[in-house]
Parts: structure tokens; C-alpha cells; sequence
């Protein structure tokens, strides 16, 4: 099993999801994030120009069987991609167990019907 | 029948001048959102918890002993003979006793509250408590004294229609004086000295607060005419309500202008500051300006303020979050000025000459010198007392848990 | 010409009552952000859909049948001789009989919309539409008539001016049998039975809305004078005026005080809470007391408030979401007894003796049996009827998504 | 004694005409609040700056030349001969040339401001200042000097009593021009032409706004008497208070009702549309019909609403965001017409017969082919100028930053 | 050492917390985040029907020594469930090091005081 | 590549990101979390006193090449540093594999000029 965690920009929140729905990923979690990094936004407040040291984002969190690992992440790179800066990240972290809280089950089978499949 | 007469004209009068005060009153919560908007969510509680305190405090105060010191029997043209514990089923001209009490006891809270917004975000709730006492029983009532108690300011000629001066001034002065002497909120200049924004956490609330400020102010300025009754009064209170609104609207649209040349962008925190500048510069000569003065006063004042608010905030680097000092401080004295050039009456753009522009300097001065020696004097003491500024802990994680134990958004 | 003078008086306490009554109507935003203020974010919507839905069903109801119910020809001084749909173009000695009907039906409102404080998060709405409608034209109306309605109490010599037993505590002690009979919200008692903070998820707005009541009581208060010429008139409702914000205003700083006291810290929701306890303690005296007894009214009911709130709270395990309970009910029954002891005409402090005093206690047990008494008997039949209140899963979840499928935030 | 006894009269009707301007005033922040609550909060600067613009340029132009050209002496019914910068300290029978701007302004800044709340979240900045511009000082003067103005439509007999058409329909039909020029939002329909929800972000902001301006809407109606003295006035006055919130009251109750019917559940959202719906269609005729009437109109406002916004947002697909188009447009026709039926003079239901109605209908369609024909060509001349819309980041990733470099919430 | 991500209802959330209390589990972070999946909420807004297509969830993360994994595991999966659809999922993911800020402390030792024993 | 999870005090916030970016981190992402733990604050809510069971912090999220691993971590210890109870812990997992969604680029390269340097 593999953790995905896709930071991505909020307004490609959307497509991204579709994406993930046309390849039978439909369950993940997400929540908002702020990245900080060279990609700025210009602000005043009441005559102080400041840049925003954070930009907010959307990170996806998504734990999938290692065989749909690809596929997801391939994915998330294309509907998350805009090709100006600041289109973000996909990171992978390799996950030991996964348990259903409502069956108990253990594993892989613990992620089937996340992915709606045999 | 005469009697039934003089009784419909003191009932309207009478009337007018409560709601008025309703109106006015209704300004506490305009400057408690504006204030919690433009400051950290950290500090809202204590932010609303001073605003209640100081119309609490001020409205108690100011019948104890505030009225009478400002309105009693002169002593001089300096202070009044204060009556404890005002009490009087009386009836003036126009209007009853008690009726006069609440509208001037509005109007004290007002400049109270102004104070506050000057000291946001890093003063002791105890501190605040002590300096609304101080300016209600005392820096507030004599300087009042002076003008609208009969004192010896009002003998110069001095016209300060309903309070640029008197009321915003007053308040902006003090506050001054206390954000001088209590210092910058940590975080608010960098190393180098160079100013940091510490953007408000609701803008909306902001808007919100300005929206009811300016409704307020159809209290503040028409109601100061004190009577509604007969042509005369009748068209002076319209005339009041086109010259306030007018002043307003021009502010607004000056200062977004202003940002919006300086910065690229039509900015709107400025533009809600823009709007509050218009009011308080009308305020002194709403009644004796023409609509097109009104105009004039309300775009310059729009275009001092983001030169007021920067001021302060890169070479004088006092840290005023809400503004006040511009807003109600640089814009009050420049609205006092303004009598002196653009009364039709006796304004020297309008022939009147040099003396009343030479009379409202020496008011502004007055002002000047009379808020900001007592404010500094008042905050030195505190600050002496230790009791002025919350340590480093409870200034970084917030007044609301620390000095309240109570945070606003749960 | 006597006819021109005539048609002025009538003109201007006409329009008091109308300006009064608006004032009154703006009470119901204030409601409704303290209520949605001091709850949490979850139930906003429904909240709000409440305090719309009172409002609105109160006015129509009171048109159709309360109006009348209450102010009509009276039978034996218990109810008034109803006459649908009110309609008339007339006009009394002081005011049109429509501004009355207006005037009246705010005040109405008023009652229906502190139940559902108490019984905030957990009702079901389609009970709250029925209570709501069960208290507009019946239990609100029938014990108004003992009163206003020139009914037997008011006989007596039962003094609730403006209504801090008729209006406030009738609406508390319905919202008591509410609480009561539907039982606390999950969680708000732990196991061995201590009550829980569910702190209300915006105090900021729960400020706002106190400030906008405390605003809209000058409509309430002086109103309730029902004119404003002449200069008996004039007098009356700048006393009144002065009253009502100095009780507040004491409330506030007394609530403060045993806040700082009993928790080492100045609280901003019991200071809220105890500006609107003053406000509501005032109410029935307003009129006939002094500032001094006012400020001494205002003070004790700011006093006795937290008591209040944890006495329900601990002692009889009532859940009362926003206070509701203590401040309008404690407070308006405490209030009434007040006039017995503070009215300056009858009370006791004033050389009165003890017959007012013992009328008021007449008057609040009086309305206490009613409204306790009607309450209990609706709430135990909507119980049985099993629509009092939601399921477990709708209330964990929230009552925005499952009974309006719309939440307030998103 | 003569002179006192006018004075008197006009000081009242005077005082009248000014207080329910503030209320008028009022309704702007309650304007502002409706739509930020019910947009997404990415563009809540830019909504609450276009507001406050609306306001401020609407008040510095209709002074200008609007005021005179909607009231000045009429050019063949069609137009009034403007005077620039009016300046008048005249008195006219009731109340003081300013006062009269004054009102009127007000009104004019309502009209304005509907047209944002159609075109709000993808509207350039600029854009909107401009037609700001052109409605106050163009589209609104002139149809509005047809009716208030005396001129033709008045002549005909055309009945719209505080502006239902003038006002509402106006603003509406102007913001239909804008909204279906402008085209829907990103997002709002899907690739099968669905409409998507998507939900305001902060309903109960939304809520006070609606209760704001019912608040507001006490001196947008009964103000239009424009006098307060005398029996009949304060009759008229007591009468329209009542029609006014009877018909809100009405109309909350009834788009409730048909939410619960069609969607099960009783929608906060679609009962404050109706609650406003009630007001707007009220306003025509709040003078003339009776209370029943005045249920009845109300009820059929509310019931018409969700069908309106069901009709724009799915079969024209014309994207409203927060439902301006149907419930100052479609319920402002309504209302227009139903006068016709049921003022009680002339309408249809009341024996009046056609007459009425007819020209009612000839109001409604003149309004309707001015204000959107008007509309079509401002807007398309703003689109071919490439100023309407924003580009497609910015509107995605929120006007506050990229038009105003601002955020609301921090 | 585990990292345990347990996404749970909100309304779970206090039961989890004692129940972890109860197993000498004091210390852990938790956070909003929000869903998708099959569960679906109906919503109306302006007479537009819709649904969610997300729920709101907690998610509990929690850093706790090998051996402490199966009975927090276990503590969890016990008193987050309803057996309803929803009810979240647990997973496992192994951390290399831990470090506590105060003291530098490095290893199993910085968790000792968060499982409060020796 | 290492993830460091790093939960600290909110107040320490700006001097974190000073410190990271004294060492050419200058790409990373946070959101606020709420810490369970033994630190408690008091709060009263009318009337009633009690414990927050949670107190709000911030959650630096952060992914670098292994050879960056210790001075990132040694310096958010030392600014993260107050040497009262409560200043947090830092984590270190494992990382698979990164993509950077613009270029598609894959492992310790995509988060090169994340780390600013050849
Ligand atoms: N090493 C990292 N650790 C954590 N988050 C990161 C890292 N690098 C990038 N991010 C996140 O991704 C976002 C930026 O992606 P970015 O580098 O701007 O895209 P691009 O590759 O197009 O330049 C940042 O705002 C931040 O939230
Ligand atoms: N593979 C996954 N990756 C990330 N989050 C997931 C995954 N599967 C489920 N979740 C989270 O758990 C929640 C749903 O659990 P759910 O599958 O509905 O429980 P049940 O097993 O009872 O059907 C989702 O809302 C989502 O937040
Ligand atoms: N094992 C853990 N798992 C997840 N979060 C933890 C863990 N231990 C500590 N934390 C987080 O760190 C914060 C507390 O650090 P703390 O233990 O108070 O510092 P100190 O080491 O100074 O006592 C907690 O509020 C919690 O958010």
C-alpha cells in the first residue's frame, strides 16, 4: 500500500477529482494547506505592500494498493498540471496496514472498495 | 394653547434629540466591529470586552460626574461646578434634562472608545479600565467644557459644530499618547525598522462597522443641531444630513483613488478609512459649510489619510492598528481647520477672511496640547505601575485566553 | 386651527410609536445573533430559520386573532373579545390604531423568540413552529390582557411598564417548561453529572447582537411611554432613556465584577449576558424609578445573573443554551419585584410602605403559573406527540444538514 | 402663532422624511451583507468595495445632476432640466429642500446597488464603477422622473407607491442585462448545462443582511409618505408600517412552504429570498391596499420566488448569485401589477375594474423595456471595451486578490 | 515507531479520545479534513439540490512505539465504530525518528512521556 | 527522501521559517493541527470553568533529500526551542518517490530547487 499526498493548487481541486474518479479512485481525503515556497502573491493592507509568504493549496491524501500506484499518481499529474509555476508536488510514502474501522478488516482488502474493485 | 404649542415644539425637539442619541449610541458597535475587524482574531474578545466596558463605564461616569463638570456653571470658562449624581425631571428650551444627559453621554463614550482602537492587541484590561475613568470624569468633560459648556474657547469664536475636534480629536490625541508610550506590537517592525502588515481578520466586519458608523453619524451631526423644530431648524438638519453624507461618500471615493494610483489597486481597507476621514473632517463645520465645501473637505481628507496612516506608521513608528489616530486625530484637526476656509459664513474662501481660520488653529492646538499632555501623562503613570502592556507570552498567543479565558470563535 | 394643532400632536406621538416600534423589530437580528453567537456553527442555520420563522409567523398570528385577543373589549378582565383580521383605519387619542397593532405586534414577537433560545440545538422545527404559534395567539395575548389589555392585574395595581414580566418572563418561564420538559443536549453533562462548556462558536456576533438589542431597547423602553408631546411626555422618555442605559450599563460592569472575582478573570459572555439582564430587569420600572435606583436595578441583576445561570445550570440540570432562562426570566421577575422597592411614587425605599411590593410578587408568581403552567402542558403534549425533539444522529450532526439540508458556512 | 403652527408641521414631516432616510441608508450595509453571504468568501473585498462605491458615487452624483434631473421642471414628461451641484436652502410644504435630496438619493443608491448582487464574482471592478455611473446618473433619473417626477407614466395614472418598479424592477432588469451579457460563472453549469449550487458563504451574514433591510425597509416605505403630521398621515403611515411587514412576514412563510413542499425540507436560503420578495412587491402598493391584500401579495411574492430563480438559473440560464434578478425584478413587476387587483380604490378585486390594472401592466413593460434595453447596450458596449469580465484566474482564484490585493479574512 | 492516520467521524471524536486516554495514549494531534467517497450528504441551497461530495472527517495522527501499535490500533477501531457506512479508516505507516524539541531527546525515548510510561 | 512532520508552537511559526530559510529550505507546507496532550489552558465559558482538552499548533510538513535530513531537522529543534513544556516533537518518515506536477520529474531531482542548490 502507498500513501499519494498531491499538493496541488486549490482551483485544479475539481478536475483532479475527476480524474481520480474515471480510473475508479473514489475515496480520499483532503484538506487545505499553506505552501510556502518562491511562488508569491502581492498584497496591501491599508498602504503596506507585502507578499504573502504562503499560498494556499489543496492537499490530497490517498492511500491506494501498490498495483494502482501509478496510475493514480499519473493521474493527479495530469489534471493538477497547469505548466506555470507553482503547480505543486506528489510525494509517496510507502504505508504498512490499512484497517476498516466499520469491518475490521486488515490490508489490501481494507482498501478494495476505496478503489471499487475485485 | 400657547401651551399646547410650546409642549409640540419641546416634544419635538425632545424627540429628535433621542433619537439622535439612539443613533449615536448605535456607534459603539460600528467602532467595536471595525476595531475587531482590522485586529487578530486572538484579541477579538478583548477587543468587544473593552468596547462594552468603556460605553459601560463611560455612561455611568458621565451622569456621576462628567455632565455636570462639563455643562455646570462655569468657573472661569474652565471647568464646570459638577452636581454628583445628576438628577433633574427638568425641561430646557427644547428639550428635558435627562434628554441632554443620555445625548451628551453618547458622545463621551465616543471619544472613550476611540482610545482603544490606538492600543489594540497589546494593552492590559486593566490599563483600558483606568484610562476610560481618566478621560470620562476628566480629560473629555473639561476640554468639552471649554467649547460646548460655555468655556473660554466657544468666547474665541471657536466653532466645532458637533466634535471633529472636541470628540475625535480628543480621543486620537490620548490615543496617541498611549501608543507612543506603550510601544509597537511585536511583530509590527522588523529588524531593519521597516514596517510589517498586520492584515485585520475580517474585512467584512470592518465594512460592516463603517456602514453602521456612517448611519450613526446622521445621529452624530444632525443631532448636534439639537432642535428639529421650525423652518429654520428644519433645514439645517437636512442641510447637515447632505453636507455629512456627501463628505463621507467623497473620503471614500479619495482615498480608494489614492490607493488605487499608489498601489495598482482600489484597496479596500483604505477606502472604509477613506469614508470615516470624510465624516470626521465634516463633522466641525457640517452646519456651516455648503454641499460643495462638504465635498471639498471629505476628498481631502480621503487623500490625507493614507498619507496620515503612513506617516505614523514608517516615520513617527507608532503602531496604530485600527488607524484611529488618522481617522479620527489628523482628520479632526484638518476638519476644524477647514471652518476657517470653507464656512460661508465667515471662512475666507467665502470672504470671511483670516480670523476664523487663525481661531480654529488655535482650537486644534489647544486640543492638541491639552489630550496629548494628559494622555501622556496619564500613560506614563501606567506604564510606571507596570500595568500597561501584557508580557511577551499573552501578547503572542492572544489577550482572549489569557486575560479573558475566553476565546471569540470556538 | 385647534384641529391643525390636534393632527400635530397625533402626528408626533404617532411617529414616536412607529420610530419605537422599528427599533423594537431591529431586536429580532440582535436575537438571533446571540442565540446563533452562543451556539454552535452546526444549528446555525436552524437557528436562524427560527428567529426568521417567529418573527414572521408572530406578525401575521397577531394580526389575525392576538391583537385583539389581548387588546379587545374585555371579558371579566381574563381575555379580550377577538375580532379577525384587524382591520382599522382609524385613529385614537394619540396614535393610528395600525401603529398600535405595529407597535404591539413587535412586542409580541419579542416573547415568542426567547423561548426558542432555551431550548436552542436540539428541538425539532416543526415543535418550534407549533410553540411559536401556540404563544402568538394564545399564551403571549391572554396574560398580556391581564395587564395591558386593562385586564385584572392591571386593576390591581400590578406596575410592569414595559414589559419585564409580561414580555421577558413570559417568554423565560415557557422556554423553562421547554428546556426542562425536552431534557439538556448530549454532552452537556458528563456522567457524574457536571455540566459541560459547549462554548458558543462566535461571541463576536453574540456581542453584536447585544449591543443591537441594547440599541433597539430604546425603542422597548421609552416607547412603551406611547408619546412623546408635550412636556409631561418629553420628560418621561428622556427619564426612561437615562434609566435604560444606566441599568444596562450597570448590569454589564456587575457581571464583570463577579466574573474577575469568582474566575480571576473579566468574562466576555457573562458581561453580555449581564448588560441584557440589567436591560430586561429595568424594564418594568423604568418610568417610575431614579437613575440611582436604576443604576442599583441594573447592578443587582448583574449580580444575581451568573448565579442564576449556574443554579439552572448545576442545581436543576435545566440546559439553557444561551442563558435565556436567567436573563429574561430571573431578571424580569426580579425587575418587577424592584418597582416595589424603587419606584419613587409607591416604593418601598421611597416611604411607598409595602402594598406595591406585595402587588409585584402577586404579579410575578401570577405569570410565572401561566407561562410555567401552559408551557409545561404544550411541551408535554409535543413530547408525546414525539416532534419535540430530534434524533441523536440529527443533533450530533448537526440540525443544519438534516432538518434544512443547508448549512450556514461553507 | 400661524408661523409656529408651520413650523411645527414642516419641522415634523421634515424630521419624518430624515429618519426614514437614515433607515434607507441603512439598508445599504444590509444590501452588502446579502451578498457577500451569498457568494464565496474569495470575493467578499471586491463585493463589500463595490457597495461602499455604489453608495459613495451614487451619493456624489445624484447630487450632481441626478437629483435634478429625475425633479426638476419636466421637458415634455420626459426628462427634467438638471441643475448642476443643487444648492438650495429652501423649504418647500413639508419638509427642506435638502432633506428631499437627501431621500432621494438614498433611493437612487438602492437602485445601483441591486444590479451588483446579479453580476457579482466575475465582474471587473472598473466595469462596475462605470455603470454605477450611468445608472445614477441616467437610467435611474430619468424613468424615475416619469413617474416621481411627474411626468408621463404619472399622468397616466400609474400607481407605484414607493418604487417597487421605479426602484427594484430598475436596479433588476439593468442587473438581468448585465448578468446574461457577462454570462454565468466557471462552474455554474456543467457540460450537460446543469446548473451546479454553489452556496454562499456565510448565510447567517446573508440573514442579518435580510433582517437589516427589513429594518431598512420602515423608511423606504412608510417614508415615501414624505409626512408624518396630521391625522391622515399618521394613519397612512401606521397603515403602510403594517401592510409593509405583514407582506414580509407573508412572503418568508410562503417560499418556506414551498421549499418544505418541493425539496422536504423548510430552506433558509430561499425564505430570506421570500421574506424580501414580500417587501419588494409590497412597495407598490403598501398605501393602497389592505392588510389582506397585503398577506395575499406577499404570500404569492414568496410563492412566485423559487419558481423565478428556478426559471433564470435553469431555463434561461442567466446566473444570479444571489437571486437579484427575481426577487427585485420579477417581484417588483409583480407587485407592480398587483396593484391593479388590489388597491383598494381602484383595483380590479375591490371594483375597480380593468382600468387599473392596465396601466399598471404599461408601467411594468415600459420599466422593463427601458431598464433592459438601457442594460443591453451599456453592457455590451462594456463587453466589445473588454472591461465586463475578469480574466479566468482571476476569477477562479478570487477577485479580493488579484483586483484589490486584498483578502477579507486573514 | 508508527505513525497511526486514523480517519474517523467527528462525532467519534471524543469517544476515541478517551478511549486512547484510557490506554495511556495522551499524546496525539488531530485535525479537520474532509472526505470523499461514497457517502454522500443532500443538500439544497437556493432550491438547487446537490450533494456533497465530501463529509467532513477528523483525523487523528498519532506517533506511537511499535510495541503500543496493535492495542491503539485496536483502542480506535473499537470506539470509532457504528458498523454504519462512513466510519473511517485506520492506517499504518512506519517513522524513523522522532525527535522531542524541549530536550533533544531522540528516538523512542520522545515518545516516552506522550505513552506516559518507562 | 525524508518527510519531516514537525508540530510546533504557533508562535514559533515566523522564527521556523527564518531558520529554514537561513539553510535554503525554502519550500515546505503547513496547516494548523490541534494537539491533545498534558499542556492545558484554562478557559471559563459563562460561568463554567474548564480545560481546553486541545491546544492549537502548527504542522510543518516537509520533504528533502536525505543528505538534508539532519541540519533541517537540527534547525527547526533549535528555533522551534523555548524549553517550556509544550514545544512539540519532530518526525522523520521515509519518502518514496516526489514528482513535481509541472515538469514531471521524479525523485530527489523534484525537489531540487525545492532545496535551492544543484
Ligand atoms: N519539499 C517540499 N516539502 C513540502 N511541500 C512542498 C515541497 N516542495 C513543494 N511543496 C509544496 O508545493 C507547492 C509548490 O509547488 P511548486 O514548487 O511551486 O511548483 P513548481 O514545481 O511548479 O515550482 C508549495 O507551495 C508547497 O506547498
Ligand atoms: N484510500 C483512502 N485514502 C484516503 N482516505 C480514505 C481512503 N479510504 C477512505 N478514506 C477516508 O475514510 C472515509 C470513509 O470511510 P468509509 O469507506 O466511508 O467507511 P466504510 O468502510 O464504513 O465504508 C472517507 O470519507 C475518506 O475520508
Ligand atoms: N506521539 C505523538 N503523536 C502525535 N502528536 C504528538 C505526539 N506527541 C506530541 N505530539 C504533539 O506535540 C505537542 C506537544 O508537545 P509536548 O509533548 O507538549 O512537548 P514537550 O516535549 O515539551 O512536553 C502536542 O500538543 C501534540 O500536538
Amino acid at each position: 500500500m502507498k500513501k499519494i499526498e498531491a499538493i496541488i493548487r486549490k482551483t485544479k481541486f475539481d478536475e483532479v477529482k475527476e480524474a481520480l474518479d474515471s480510473i475508479d479512485i473514489e475515496w480520499f481525503s483532503y484538506y487545505e494547506v499553506r505552501g510556502v515556497g518562491k511562488a508569491r502573491q502581492e498584497r496591501i493592507y491599508r498602504g503596506v505592500m507585502y507578499d504573502t509568504s504562503y499560498i494556499e493549496r489543496t492537499l490530497i491524501s490517498l492511500i491506494v494498493r501498490d498495483k494502482n500506484t501509478e496510475k493514480t499518481v499519473k493521474a493527479i499529474q495530469q489534471a493538477a498540471y497547469t505548466g506555470e509555476i507553482g503547480d505543486g508536488r506528489i510525494f509517496i510514502i510507502s504505508v504498512e496496514d490499512a484497517i476498516r474501522i466499520r469491518t475490521n478488516e486488515r490490508g489490501d482488502i481494507a482498501l478494495y472498495n476505496a478503489e471499487n474493485e475485485k | 394653547m400657547e401651551e399646547t404649542i410650546t409642549g409640540l415644539q419641546i416634544g419635538l425637539d425632545n424627540m429628535w434629540l433621542l433619537i439622535a442619541g439612539f443613533l449615536v449610541m448605535f456607534m459603539q458597535p460600528g467602532f467595536a466591529l471595525v476595531e475587531a475587524g482590522f485586529t487578530r482574531s486572538k484579541n477579538t474578545s478583548n477587543i468587544l470586552m473593552k468596547n462594552f466596558m468603556d460605553f459601560a463605564i463611560g455612561s455611568i461616569l458621565y451622569w456621576v460626574i462628567g455632565f455636570t463638570l462639563m455643562y455646570g456653571d462655569t468657573v472661569g470658562g474652565f471647568i464646570g461646578i459638577p452636581d454628583l449624581f445628576f438628577m433633574s425631571d427638568g425641561v430646557g428650551e427644547n428639550y428635558a434634562d435627562y434628554s441632554d444627559l443620555f445625548f451628551q453621554t453618547v458622545f463621551c463614550a465616543t471619544a472613550a472608545t476611540i482610545v482603544s482602537g490606538a492600543m489594540a492587541e497589546r494593552t492590559e484590561f486593566k490599563a483600558y479600565l483606568i484610562f476610560t475613568i481618566v478621560i470620562s470624569v476628566f480629560i473629555y468633560p473639561i476640554s468639552g467644557h471649554w467649547t460646548w459648556g460655555g468655556g473660554w474657547l466657544s468666547e474665541l469664536g471657536f466653532h466645532d459644530f458637533a466634535g471633529s475636534s472636541i470628540v475625535h480629536s480628543v480621543g486620537a490625541w490620548v490615543g496617541l499618547a498611549g501608543a507612543a508610550m506603550i510601544g509597537p506590537r511585536i511583530g509590527k517592525y522588523n529588524k531593519k525598522g521597516k514596517p510589517n502588515a498586520i492584515p485585520g481578520h475580517n474585512l467584512l466586519l470592518g465594512a460592516l462597522g463603517v456602514f453602521i458608523l456612517w448611519f450613526g453619524w446622521f445621529g452624530f451631526n444632525p443631532g448636534s443641531q439639537l432642535a428639529a423644530s421650525g423652518v429654520e431648524n428644519a433645514v439645517a438638519i437636512g442641510h447637515i444630513a447632505v453636507t455629512t453624507n456627501l463628505a463621507a461618500a467623497a473620503g471614500a471615493i479619495a482615498a480608494m483613488c489614492v490607493s488605487w494610483c499608489r498601489f495598482k489597486r482600489p484597496e479596500l481597507s483604505l477606502t472604509l478609512n477613506g469614508a470615516l476621514a470624510g465624516l470626521v473632517a465634516i463633522t466641525a463645520g457640517a452646519n456651516v459649510v455648503d454641499p460643495v465645501g462638504a465635498v471639498l473637505i471629505g476628498a481631502m481628507a480621503g487623500i490625507i489619510l493614507p498619507f496620515a496612516v503612513e506617516f505614523f506608521d514608517r516615520i513617527l513608528k507608532v503602531d496604530d492598528p485600527v488607524g484611529a489616530i488618522s481617522v479620527h486625530g489628523v482628520s479632526g484637526a484638518f476638519g476644524t481647520l477647514m471652518v476657517g476656509l470653507f464656512s460661508t459664513e465667515k471662512g475666507l474662501f467665502y470672504g470671511g477672511g483670516w480670523h476664523q481660520l487663525g481661531v480654529q488653529a488655535i482650537g486644534v492646538l489647544v486640543f492638541f496640547v491639552w489630550a496629548f499632555g494628559t494622555g501622556l501623562l496619564l500613560f506614563y503613570i501606567l506604564k510606571k505601575a507596570k500595568i500597561l502592556r501584557v508580557s511577551r507570552r499573552v501578547e503572542e498567543e492572544g489577550l482572549d485566553i489569557y486575560e479573558h479565558g475566553e476565546t471569540a470563535y470556538n
